[in-house]
């Protein structure tokens, strides 16, 4: 297996993207691009295909056509490169009922240190829940220790996609502190949500019917 | 060596041109060989000195025996090259087949079955190839099922593909098992390979229905691929205009 | 997420739903009681009859363990997690197949002498029977996870899954009851297991392969 | 020929039910194969002409 | 079987309401009402106890101690007139991957007409999926099959908790368009948010830690 | 929702999941090739062990279509509907019981007398076969939806209460069998079969009513 570098430098060409599904175009000829310090928002009502576009760049929904390049390397047909270096929470973001908090977190980032585990649950405002199975825990509080990844993880590219769910404002807000943060390290972020953002000004990207 | 067949081979276009010019003839010329070989065989050829008239039924139950485990093998390669070379075509050949094959092996069960009664007295034993029969039906209705289960196309290739593989490498496995296991304890009156050697007058019409028979399914098998790969490329040029062109 | 990670969530999970596990287990206790319960409680029809019929039970319950192993990692999301991580699915597969196999196997070794008993299976053939379970139940669990993991996507695969795996079950059993039954007659079984031994080798190497194409394919 | 007579040929020496039912379900069986597929052939021509029509009037 | 009249008016007294959930309190001493025409919005942080406050009212989750009254009768025992009476939607609203977006519209509303089914996923911008299984569609399309019962009730209390989640903005004004419409008409409505109201002004009962 | 629409749903999502119905039928057949192949493929121990052999098919196969039968529901919120829908959860539960048999049983009857004729089953038995079927499986799926209910939620007592549960599938198991073998040595097997009719009868009337009380304490 190859080893690959962890770069914080990012720069993810997308051209001429054609994703098709159930017989209908959801995009085509789409073309942008995310470079380090970026926040990229995809726009567009439900069911545009915000979310199949994210899953089309991971390589789980097929390209009719189109080119992904990531940091220079062309990666249309091997996305090796890029999953190494990327982030990715889904509307069900893989989290286990039966694992507490703190074992759901240790399972991603298991790298990390106690301390560090503990912080990262801290800054979700979950610390007193850490050793409570995840099924016992609101919505809000699932969503959040999926979240809590991003204050531990040294991948350069994220890709949100309605991170936003169920969080309440604070939640809200530390999550933005964080994307801000990260954007400042030379980080960058796809994400699509329909709440607006509050401090974070992205460029767009508007997907139609 | 010159590979460009392989690759036409490949090309959806070149193979739909192709079947239409082959599809009709072998699956004409199969029927005509497979009436030849069954009439000769129900109406000519001599009664068995042992089972009588019943023996007629061998003139349909050997060559769909025969071509049941022929095409499983052809959708086993496919899945192969499907995986590996990951050509367009070999996951249309698996999906055409599959149905084909299996109506064989169900052919082969039945023909069998009925064929059983008045010989053995019984439908059924459970006998080595019996078995082995039994589970190659089970084999395509799997393959069969899951292209069905799965509306995402390119999923329902990889799936079928994979299926096909799996079988394939097994089926030697349970033959091979399925036999070893029979001859423990079933009894030697209903084997099936110590039959004694045909005559020609029986055997030739054998070999026109099998022929007939195989030569009926390449084509049948022809068309149902052309019918995959009109949906398939349905996008594309060539596709469009064989469609407005037909019938005008 | 890494591999070390990774085999102590699946093995801490499976802890966590002990139910799981021992819904293998009852189901198998319960094909083998439902037996002498069911057509014959005699020694002289249950003792030749022992092994088929443990070797039976031992692959329903497998069969039922193995059936949804990825539906929950499909549902909440951890499949796609799994995609995104960058480790070789091929490898994240054979340790959940491990994990379910010591989880599943090391209990029902554990009550098999009961129950073989309990069937009058003579003690000298006891061995052969563990054994063969020891070496042929690997195959059954990845060619198991091929089925499970082609048929994750769909709401209730259960049946696909059934009618992928049956067949390829079939040389496994015959073998295995072949063993034992050739133990209880006193004849050589050396053959048999090796032959069981070699299914799961291939098994082995294949299977993780062919799960994790579908595992790819499934996720969309 | 292997029959005295038309009646000999139907009856089979008492299996003719095997014999014929046997043939008779092979052949329907092999001959729905070949139907349904020029069938689905016929039927998938119309579906993609009104896709065809549908496209070129927009 | 008793069958009970449907009455548009509304009047849910909660007193004294004490919640307990893994060992701590949600909330003691509670108390509020619900009248036609109000709207009642839960409020408070993650984790805060507020689909478990509409959960103790429909009688799922253990009231310690309280009483419920609904239009004058006691309802603290037998739910029946309030469960009669009432719509929920709550974080799993229900719907079955395998059945299209009009099937699953129709198990709920089985009174309701071809054409009113039709306008009804029409306010929820889903007449074009109206036969597509629930399975193939984006999430915000699966939260509105769910929220068109709303245009097809005629239940006078509605829960609604996190209504407006995975919804795009011109469904969340949809769907305060609706709300605003039946508070008119004499309903009342329990809803947990996180989202401002843009055009309701609802009446806010605070839930702390 | 009310009763029509949930029943005509719940008949539509096991039409559409064909698969569902296919799956325990499967399974039955899937055990019944089992046996042959792994204990003895003679008909001399076929014959006389072929009604026990359908019957535990039977009993297992219905356990695998009722195992889960409450558990999308309970992901996908349905079972919340329920509770809110003002109608009796007791009698939704039987429909929905209802629904499940007949999908199941009706196939299983139909691929009967191919697969009895395949175990060397009499046909003077293969009739007391299926009446016990009709007459037996009521209970068995009754008795398997209060076990379903009990682990929708994964709470921790629900394994104990299917160890309770299970052993009731044992005495219909007995009574079945009992009457096969009674029709296959010529006795009288009607009063086997009253016990049968029975059981059902009993098992209608109370499991209802049980998991219901089993739903509405698992949603919370
Ligand atoms: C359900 C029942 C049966 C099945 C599934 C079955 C299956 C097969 C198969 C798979 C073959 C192919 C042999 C090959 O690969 O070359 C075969 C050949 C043959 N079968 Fe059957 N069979 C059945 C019943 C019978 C019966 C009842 C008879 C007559 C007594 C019979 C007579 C033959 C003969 C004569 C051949 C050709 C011999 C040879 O080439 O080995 N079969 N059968
Ligand atoms: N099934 C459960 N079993 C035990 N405790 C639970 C359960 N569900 C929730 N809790 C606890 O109850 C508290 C309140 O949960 P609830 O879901 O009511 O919060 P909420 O206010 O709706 O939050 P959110 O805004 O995230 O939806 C949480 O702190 C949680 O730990
Ligand atoms: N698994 C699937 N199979 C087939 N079609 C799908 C599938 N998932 C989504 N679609 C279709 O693709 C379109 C885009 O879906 P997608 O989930 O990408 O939308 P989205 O923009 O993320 O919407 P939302 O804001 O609701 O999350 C939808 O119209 C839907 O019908
Ligand atoms: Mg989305
Ligand atoms: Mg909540």
């Amino acid at each position: 297996m190859r080893v690959f570098l962890l770069q914080k430098s990012v720069n993810l060409q997308v051209t001429n993207l054609w994703i098709e599904r159930g017989e209908r175009d959801l995009c085509r000829d789409l073309s942008f691009s995310v470079r380090s310090g970026e926040l990229v928002r995809i726009a567009g009502e439900n069911g545009t295909g915000k979310s199949s576009l994210i899953k089309a760049i991971l390589g789980w929904v097929r390209l009719e056509e189109g080119e992904l390049e990531f940091n220079g390397e062309d990666v249309t047909l091997h996305r090796d490169v890029l999953l190494q270096n990327q982030l990715y929470l889904g509307h069900t973001p893989g989290i286990k009922s039966v694992f507490t908090a703190l074992e759901n977190l240790k399972l991603y980032c298991p790298e990390a240190s106690e301390v560090a585990l503990e912080q990262a649950l801290a800054h979700v405002q979950l610390q007193a829940f850490a050793d409570t199975p995840a099924a016992q825990l609101s919505a809000g509080q699932k969503r959040r220790i999926a979240l809590a990844r991003l204050w531990l993880t040294d991948k350069a590219l994220w890709f949100l996609d309605e991170p936003f769910t169920a969080l309440d404002v604070k939640g809200v807000e530390a999550l933005e502190l964080c994307m801000g943060a990260h954007l400042k390290n030379g980080g960058a972020i796809v994400i699509t949500t329909h709440q607006p953002l509050l401090h974070l000004s992205p460029k767009t990207v508007e997907l139609t019917l | 060596m010159n590979w460009t067949w392989f690759h036409k081979l490949g090309s959806p276009k070149w193979f739909y041109q192709w079947a239409s010019n082959w599809g009709g003839r072998c699956v004409y010329l199969g029927l005509a060989l497979m009436a030849i070989g069954i009439i000769w065989g129900l109406m000519f050829a001599p009664a068995d000195y042992q089972q009588g008239n019943s023996f007629r039924i061998i003139y349909i139950h050997v060559p769909v025996a025969v071509l049941a485990q022929s095409c499983y093998l052809g959708m086993g390669i496919a899945g192969f090259v499907a995986l590996v070379w990951q050509m367009k075509l070999a996951p249309v050949f698996i999906k055409a087949v599959a149905p084909v094959g299996a109506v064989m092996a169900f052919i082969a069960l039945l023909s069998g079955a009925i064929w059983g009664k008045p010989t053995w007295g019984t439908w059924w034993v459970w006998d080595a190839r019996l078995t082995s029969v039994l589970v190659l039906f089970l084999l395509y209705m799997g393959v069969i099922a899951i292209q069905n289960a799965l509306d995402d196309p390119i999923f329902a290739d990889k799936a079928v593909a994979v299926v096909s593989l799996v079988g394939v490498i097994n089926l030697p496995i349970i033959k091979y098992s399925v036999e070893w296991w029979n001859t423990l304890h079933q009894p030697a009156t209903f084997k099936l390979t110590e039959k004694p050697s045909m005559p020609m007058e029986m055997w030739l019409p054998l070999l026109f229905s099998a022929l007939g028979l195989y030569l009926f399914a390449a084509g049948v098998a022809m068309w149902r691929m052309q019918n995959e790969v009109l949906l398939r490329e349905r996008k594309a040029n060539w596709v469009k205009k064989e469609v407005l062109n037909h019938g005008v | 997420m890494n591999y070390r990670s990774f085999f102590k969530a699946e093995w801490l999970s499976l802890l966590r739903r002990k139910q799981d596990t021992l819904n293998a287990l009852l189901f198998f206790v319960m094909v083998i009681i439902l037996f002498p319960l069911g057509v014959d409680p005699s020694s002289e029809f249950l003792a030749p009859a022992a092994g088929g019929i443990i070797w039976c039970a031992t692959a329903l319950s497998v069969l039922m363990a193995v059936e949804g192993m990825y539906k929950e990692d499909f549902n909440d999301g951890s499949l796609e997690q799994w995609l995104t991580s960058g480790l070789s699915i091929t490898y994240l597969v054979f340790l959940k197949v491990l994990v379910q196999w010591l989880m599943v196997i090391v209990p029902l070794l554990i009550v098999l002498p009961l129950l073989a008993q309990m069937l009058f299976l003579p003690f000298s053939a006891l061995w052969v029977v563990m054994t063969s379970i020891l070496l042929g139940t690997p195959a059954l669990f990845f060619i198991g996870s091929i089925g499970a993991a082609l048929t994750v996507s769909l709401r209730r695969g259960a049946v696909l899954m059934l009618l992928l795996i049956l067949p390829l079950y079939i040389p496994v059993i015959i073998f295995a009851t072949g063993a034992v039954r050739a133990a209880q007659l006193d004849m050589n079984y050396s053959g048999q297991l090796a032959i069981l031994a070699a299914i799961s080798l291939v098994a082995l190497a294949l299977s993780p392969i062919m799960a994790a194409i579908s595992i790819r394919a499934s996720v969309n | 020929m292997a029959f005295e007579s038309w009646s000999d040929f139907w009856e089979m020496g008492k299996h003719g039910l095997y014999v014929w039912s046997t043939y008779g379900i092979s052949m329907l069986l092999l001959v729905g194969l070949l139907v349904t597929t020029r069938l689905h052939r016929k039927q998938l021509r119309k579906q993609l002409k009104k896709r065809i029509q549908r496209e070129q009037s927009r």
